[in-house]
């Protein structure tokens, strides 16, 4: 059994997905029991091979028994059954968290929207997981696939950023094929292993320069590293909140994964931090992102548009964080994979809350929210807290890391970049919490003049989000906290073998 | 903004020009690609499957796993059409339109009336007149059933012949797109009804999915059809070309399926009615 | 694998595509792009590789252009470019 | 002369395939039509799928499909006599993919139509400025 673990995590999302198709025509209420049911198997059998790793080293998985330049293989390391854990973790707690708001933002098609639920996570799980460059587009179409369909279905201008995402997500897939493609004509290989091989044998060579700025042009569009990400903002605004805290979260890592692994494994690291000229470029791009991320975060009037403008900008942070090419920059990057993963799902998630409660994200119609959403907003204070990077939230350890990283590196543009983002994200949050907390609900003018029961009854009554939405909301705060504790020991067990041990 | 766009698009092809003289000379055998990994394809596929259609035997066996979520991914563009267009009737409509096949007199009915849906005579139509043409309706039916006797050929002779599950799957789902198109959605509708092609759009990958998790409980690992050998009494190699055969079947099934359901949601923007 | 067969439908199948994104109808173009792709599908058998071939007349000239097709109706013919 | 004879005979190919993805990349930037963009985006596809078909040709080869198959188990099989069938495997798989991205794409361009009436993009920008300002 255990040594199937591999096969399990992508397997039984799919095979549920499968059942709900074919069940949900006559039950409607089979669908959140049998998607919970997968998710757990899932995530059970990615801690078992988290430790799995730890214990014994990488795993191998052949599929169909072929060995690895003829059939294709799951190769398991220390990185990715740790982002495998986090990405299983993040989806489980978001679909406990679906109920309520599924029901009313999906109602006949609540089916349907939990087969691509778990669709997409079998896809994200299945990039993470596989060892060969081709599969990892067939995969990364899955993803996207039903990324576009549930992002379209949201509300206002839904459909057309849906269709947007699809074109800019196409462009981005077809040019990563197109790098795969250019790799095979050179190598003839398309295991990420073999490639790595074979590839030193033939270099210097102009067409595997090209081939390594495809696929990275290609992973920067589904990233949507500025100023590719034209299609971000307005994809996360208009969806469902439930797909947002779902898509928010863990698309965007899974590509900064995806561009990690490309750099790691297939080109070596030597090549594409030293080889190619592209460090510094990147590099500058990275802190592009990750100003004018925050900078447009600070003009939006919109909670969740905002919280989109900040998912740009973490993007930034991420990608720097690995071409700045020393161990604490990656490490620090790996760490905020993982962190960011969390409080993005856990700020979503209230937004989501909010959202479902109130039916507006404009940030002026949040006064009084504190007293009417009291653990709701608790937990967007905790989010909040570690997206600034205060201790002893886990955004804090991740963006020490980066700032040492870029210190080390001698990156100081890149340090003030952080610094920047992290004084504007103050900014942006205190400004929710003051909207939030200190400004007076709408019909509060009576409460002050008046001063009578009707109007401070009104103001002071505790309207919070139905419990199913909390009870994910706080253990993801509870997370948030408890992955800060522990980060010190995640990068001492588990991120430093990830990283190559050419890197200082 | 077309500017802009051209020379996003000269300086792309720019590069890919300058890159091309590096490539190895088109149709050149000695280019890695020819090197490298097919030569043990082509040289072990009959040793390993013994199934002559090297394309075949690598896309269901060798990278079976690729196959797998290609199915899922038709599967899911399916989903995705129904999850986006579908719209659920909610109330009947003001009046229903029926057709009298025998005489094409239409029949308005108001206030919710309706005949029973199981009749022969008479055909549910949305406007006072559609167009309708009895030449063309009898011709396509008349050759929707060796379309799809073709179809099955297709995927029954994938191992010899070009074809196999997604060929034929899509001929089969051509078959009944072309029914609807030449008659009408709602006649193909009773025929093969929405549910019936979701469930065998799950089905179809479901069989595939099925046997990857069979294989794993008989010992192998997932896809191995090899394992299948004990099951079906026969060698670990033919049990791969028999485990070939069962799975193109699943992916013939769930791309004819969804093929259809994708049609019928687009062709009437969700309502389900008359179609084209 | 003959070169001048193979020119000439390249330069069929790159005309049928500049048609394609510029005929200033929409019915025209989805059948222009049926079109492309059932030239396509001959380059490629012209080239040997008969099941992509197969799998391009069967998905790519029949079932995307039907696509097309229901997807226009269903909408506008209209286009300003 | 000779040899830019056989220099354009080895990479008239690979040419095409950059014509056939300027076509789609650029019909997918300038052009303002949903559908058209649709169309753009397949004809970039299925450039790229021309360019691994062309990367898995081989001359005087035949198709990939093993003749003396069964019975004449004495006839060795040489890789050169059969054109390289992976690519080919790899081009199923992409050509399924873009049907499946076709039809999801069409099935929000039809959502947008019913929304605001139109395909065309900057009309429907004019239209979101009138319902929604910010």
């Amino acid at each position: 059994m255990e040594e199937q673990f591999p096969i399990i995590i992508i397997a039984v999302p799919l095979i549920a997905a499968l059942l709900i198709t074919a069940l949900w025509w006559f039950d409607k209420r089979v669908c959140l029991p049998i998607s919970i049911v997968a998710g757990l198997t899932s995530l059970v059998a990615s801690v078992g091979l988290l430790l799995q790793v730890l214990s014994g080293g990488i795993i191998e998985y052949r599929l169909g028994g072929w060995a690895p330049p003829f059939g294709i293989v799951y190769r398991i390391d220390h990185l990715n059954s740790l982002i495998i854990v986090a990405v299983s973790l993040v989806s489980l707690l978001n679909l406990i968290g679906s109920r309520t708001t599924a029901q009313k933002e999906f109602q006949e098609k609540v089916g349907a929207f939990y087969a691509l639920y778990l669709l997409f996570t079998a896809g994200l799980l299945g990039i993470l997981i596989t060892g060969d460059a081709f599969n990892l587009y067939v995969l990364l179409e899955i993803a996207s696939l039903t990324g576009y369909a549930l992002i379209g279905l949201g509300r206002r201008r839904a459909p057309l950023s849906g269709l947007n995402y699809l074109l800019m997500g196409t462009i981005g897939a077809s040019l990563y094929l197109l790098g795969i493609g250019y790799l095979y004509l050179m190598t003839g290989s398309l295991n990420m292993a073999d490639i790595a091989q074979i590839l030193p044998t033939i270099l210097p060579s102009k067409v595997i320069v090209l081939a390594f700025i495809l696929c990275l042009s290609g992973l920067f569009i589904k990233m949507a590293l500025f100023p590719l990400h034209g299609w971000l903002p307005n994809a996360y605004t208009y969806s469902p909140s439930v797909v947002s805290s779902l898509v928010a979260p863990l698309t965007t890592k899974v590509m900064i994964y995806a561009m990690f692994r490309l750099m790691l494994t297939i080109f070596s690291i030597d090549f594409s931090l030293n080889s190619v000229a592209l460090r510094l470029p990147i590099l500058w791009l990275a802190i592009a992102a990750i100003v004018m991320g925050s900078i447009m975060a600070l003009a939006q009037k919109r909670l969740k548009k905002m919280l989109a403008f900040i998912v740009v900008a973490e993007v930034g942070y991420m990608v720097g964080g690995f071409w700045l090419g020393n161990r604490a920059g990656m490490s620090g990057a790996v760490l905020h994979i993982i962190n960011d993963a969390a409080m993005t799902l856990c700020v979503f998630m209230a937004a989501g809350a909010i959202v479902y409660k109130t039916e507006d994200d404009r940030l002026s119609s949040l006064k009084g929210v504190f007293r009417k959403m009291p653990v709701t907003m608790a937990a967007m204070v905790v989010g909040g807290l570690s997206l600034i990077g205060v201790p002893p939230t886990c955004g804090f350890f991740s963006k020490w890391y980066l700032i040492s990283g870029g210190m080390a590196a001698g990156h100081y543009g890149f340090v003030a970049a952080l610094l920047f983002s992290s004084l504007v994200n103050t900014v942006l949050f205190f400004r929710l919490f003051e909207i939030g907390y200190f400004e007076p609900f709408p019909s509060g003018h009576a409460h002050e003049q008046q001063g009578h029961t009707d109007a401070r009854n009104h103001s002071s009554s505790i309207a919070e989000a139905p419990l199913d939405l909390l009870v994910p909301l706080v253990a993801t705060a509870v997370l948030v906290i408890v992955l800060g504790i522990y980060s010190g020991e995640i990068v001492a067990r588990v991120i430093q073998f990830a990283i190559p041990a050419v890197i200082v | 903004m077309r500017a802009l766009g051209l020379a996003t698009v000269f300086c792309f092809g720019a590069i890919l020009f300058y890159i091309s003289f590096d490539f190895p000379g088109w149709g050149d055998e000695n280019s890695p690609a020819s090197r490298h990994v097919s030569p043990y394809y082509i040289e072990h596929t009959m040793d390993d499957t013994s199934v002559p259609n090297i394309v075949t035997a690598i896309l269901a066996d060798y990278r079976g796993y690729d196959t797998l979520f290609e199915t899922a991914v038709i599967f899911s563009a399916g989903l995705a059409c129904f999850f986006l267009l579908r719209i659920p009737e909610r109330q009947a409509p003001p009046a229903r339109f029926y057709r009298h096949l025998a005489t094409g007199i239409t029949f308005r009915i108001e206030k919710g009336g309706r005949l029973p849906e199981d009749t022969d005579e008479f055909e549910r139509i949305d406007s006072v007149w559609v167009p309708y043409d009895v030449i063309i309706g009898m011709t396509c039916r008349l050759v929707v059933p060796f379309i799809q006797l073709f179809a099955l050929y297709v995927i029954a002779h994938g191992h010899h012949s070009p074809g196999g599950g997604f060929q034929g799957g899509v001929i089969f789902g051509a078959a009944i797109i072309l029914f609807a198109i030449s008659n009408n959605l709602r006649r193909t509708l009773k025929r093969m009804s929405e549910k019936t092609s979701a469930l065998l759009g799950s089905l179809g990958v479901l069989i595939y999915a099925g046997t990857g998790i069979l294989c794993m409980v008989l010992g192998a690992g997932f896809l191995n059809y090899s394992a299948l050998a004990s099951l079906l009494g026969v060698d670990p190699v033919s049990a791969r070309s028999h485990g070939i055969l069962i799975v193109e079947i699943g992916v013939g099934i769930a791309v004819t399926a969804v093929m259809v359901w994708i049609y019928y949601n687009l062709s009437s923007a969700g309502r389900q009615d008359e179609g084209l | 694998m003959i070169w001048p067969l193979d020119i000439i439908i390249l330069t069929i199948v790159i005309i049928c595509g500049i048609a394609a994104i510029s005929i200033k109808d929409l019915l025209g173009a989805a059948i222009m792009f049926g079109a492309y792709s059932f030239m396509m599908c001959l380059l490629w058998s012209v080239m040997g590789a008969v099941d992509v071939a197969f799998t391009e007349a069967s998905v790519g000239a029949g079932v995307s252009t039907v696509f097309f097709v229901a997807a226009v109706f269903r909408t506008t013919r209209r286009t300003r470019d | 002369m000779e040899a830019l004879g056989s220099l354009i005979i080895a990479k008239y190919n690979y040419w095409a395939v950059i014509a056939l993805l300027l076509i789609g990349l650029y019909a997918m930037i300038t052009k303002k039509n949903l559908i058209k963009k649709i169309i753009g985006m397949n004809i970039f596809q299925t450039a790229i799928i021309l360019f691994y078909v062309s990367i898995g040709s081989k001359k005087g080869a035949t198709i990939p499909i093993i003749t003396h198959g069964h019975g004449d188990a004495s006839h060795a099989v040489h890789s050169v006599e059969y054109i390289n069938p992976l690519p080919h495997v790899l081009m199923l798989t992409a050509i399924v993919v873009s049907v499946a991205t076709l039809g999801v794409a069409l099935a929000l361009a039809m959502k947008v139509y019913s929304q605001y009436g139109t395909l065309e993009e900057d009309e429907i920008r004019e239209k979101i400025m009138e319902s929604e300002p910010v």
